[in-house]
């Protein structure tokens, strides 16, 4: 066995066993901070790919978990999983999609006021949490998403969130000030365009 | 609900959160894409079914019937001929509208999406009973920021009661009127309105308090036959003077 | 994908998210009846051989354990994270929004006395520190938060926590409970008996 399989063994045992999702920094702690821990997640990954089990990474953790084409098989009745309301599944999607963001600013995108215990919830479920003070006049509290949320949501990056990319391609997660800005000057250009 | 016109939706007031919402279901069920959408069509579904709701006495929030208004004048606006002074010109306005329905509605299906996918501890799984690792540091405490400031939160709901009650009020107590009733009563030879015993510039709250704990006074000293009192009928003004 | 590689898959899950080792009539229960889950088993040992991870029997059931030889890495400590008493957790807000603040202005704030060791915890935990005296009869000591305090909580200065209007806005300043309040006094009376 090579010592490259050695520390592949080591990483393996090391996630296997714990009750959390790790960091490099973590599994460093056990298995050897001089250890090259990325090179052996990445062959892991390999070696799973595929598999019943698979080692996925959510923001800066890793950890092992069944593959999703095999829920059927595990899914359990008695998991009563939080069920969220409209207003929080929406807030949440403002918060992940635009964080750092301020209760005025999901409420000007929802039209309507976010009400007590919306946010509330969201934060008792580990999926949000306050992101610092917004420097304009107020200094309203800016609301982020946590690591719980990507793990909840399999999401190795925020970049995964679904569509993000065509969302803010298409001008749709900036205000409506600016999009506002931008189609006028759109116009107004393509006028002149015409003219010429 | 059968009173709705076949092409409007149901009235299910309950079922919205709030008017742009409402718009937004509104414009879906235009079935093009919502850059296409005819704000017109749209402000007159909107203005049928408010007016729908009021008909069947459903109680309407406020910002609905704001709404109404306000698409009303968008739609008058898009109507009349233009007044090329007035800014934002009415098209303007209608682009803003759109602008946030496509924003709202970009939202709502990502949060659909996001629900949809594969949820930790629902689809996909961790481990059973994972052995646990040794925690490396010794006695580490855990805590959350949000049981910090949930924390804090009960402390404020617990004690701002109690600060409420502590709050100093401006008040005359009893023994004061009682002390100036009398030491004042001696200098009056005729009747005198019961408020002439007040203090001089005496407001708001502080004058409140000093006439009714002057009227307990005058009340306590009368028992004690120390002032007499008359008053012609009830809530008639009340006079003081001393005994004989 | 052959048929026994899925059949693989689906038992290698269903092993893994297991919570008590399963026997094969278990294991049947979710990934069918006619499956031949013997013969999975006898392919999932010997792919797992020598691995991070092994499968392995226990009289009639099964399950997946870390490799002997890696127990040095993962060894368990009972000594485990363990989590704020409510008495610390509000002290430790106190002192989070009101610092410098001295034990009695604590007492005060939480309108409920603190025993010694409550304050001992958090600077165990490297949250809080003595900040010197305050210049008054008695020259109390006054306690304030670390920087590992900061860290802790992923704030970057104490300005970002939540302000009392953010905390109402998000349903946290809700009347308490009855039993939260009858909680408070037993845990008076303990402070007194601590106390004499």
């Amino acid at each position: 066995m090579t010592p490259q399989d050695d520390l592949g063994r080591a990483v393996e045992a090391v996630l296997f066993a714990a009750e959390q999702p790790m960091t490099i920094e973590e599994i460093k702690a056990h298995v050897g901070s001089q250890a090259d821990v990325r090179g052996a997640l990445a062959g892991l990954e390999a070696l799973y790919a595929g598999r019943g089990i698979e080692l996925v990474r959510r923001g800066e953790r890793w950890h092992f978990q069944t593959a999703a084409d095999l829920a059927h098989l595990l899914r359990r009745d008695r998991e009563e999983a939080r069920k969220l309301s409209r207003a929080g599944i929406e807030t949440l999607a403002i918060i992940a999609y635009h964080e750092p963001v301020t209760r005025g600013e999901i409420e000007a995108i929802r039209g309507v006021q976010i009400s007590k215990g919306t946010i509330d919830v969201l934060m008792e479920a580990g999926w949000v949490r306050p992101a610092g003070r917004r420097e304009v006049p107020g200094r309203p509290l800016t609301y982020a998403t946590t690591a719980g949320f990507l793990s909840q949501f399999g999401l190795a990056t925020r970049r995964d969130l679904p569509g993000i990319d065509d969302l803010k391609a298409a001008g749709l997660l900036d205000p409506v000030d600016l999009a506002f800005e931008a189609e006028l000057e759109g116009e107004a250009s393509e006028t002149v365009t015409e003219d010429e | 609900m059968e009173a709705a016109p076949p092409d409007t939706l149901t009235i299910d007031i309950d079922g919205w959160e709030g008017p742009l919402d409402l718009l937004l279901a509104l414009a879906r069920s235009q079935k093009v894409d919502l850059r296409q959408i005819s704000i017109l069509e749209l402000v007159e579904q909107y203005l049928v079914y408010v007016n729908a709701a009021r008909a069947l006495r459903l109680e309407l929030a406020a910002d609905y019937l704001v709404m109404a208004a306000w698409l009303a004048y968008l739609k008058s606006a898009l109507l009349l001929p233009r007044n090329p002074e007035e800014t934002p010109s009415p098209e303007e306005l209608a682009l803003r509208l759109q602008l946030r329905l496509e924003r709202l509605n970009a939202m709502r299906e990502a949060g659909a999406r996001l629900v949809a996918r594969d949820r930790l501890g629902r689809d996909v799984f961790l481990r059973g009973s994972p052995e646990g690792l040794r925690v490396v540091r010794k006695g580490r405490y855990e805590a959350e920021i949000y049981d910090l400031i949930a924390a804090y939160g009960r402390i404020s709901a617990r004690t701002r009661p109690v600060m409420h009650v502590v709050a100093q009020r401006d008040v005359m107590t009893l023994e004061e009127a009682i002390e100036r009733v009398s030491t004042l009563i001696g200098a009056r030879i005729e009747w005198s309105a019961i408020e002439t015993f007040l203090p001089e510039g005496a407001r708001g709250m502080y004058r409140k308090s000093a006439l009714a704990s002057s009227f307990v006074a005058a009340l306590e000293l009368a028992r004690q036959g120390r002032l007499e009192l008359r008053q012609k009928s009830a809530f008639a003004p009340l006079y003081l003077k001393a005994s004989a």
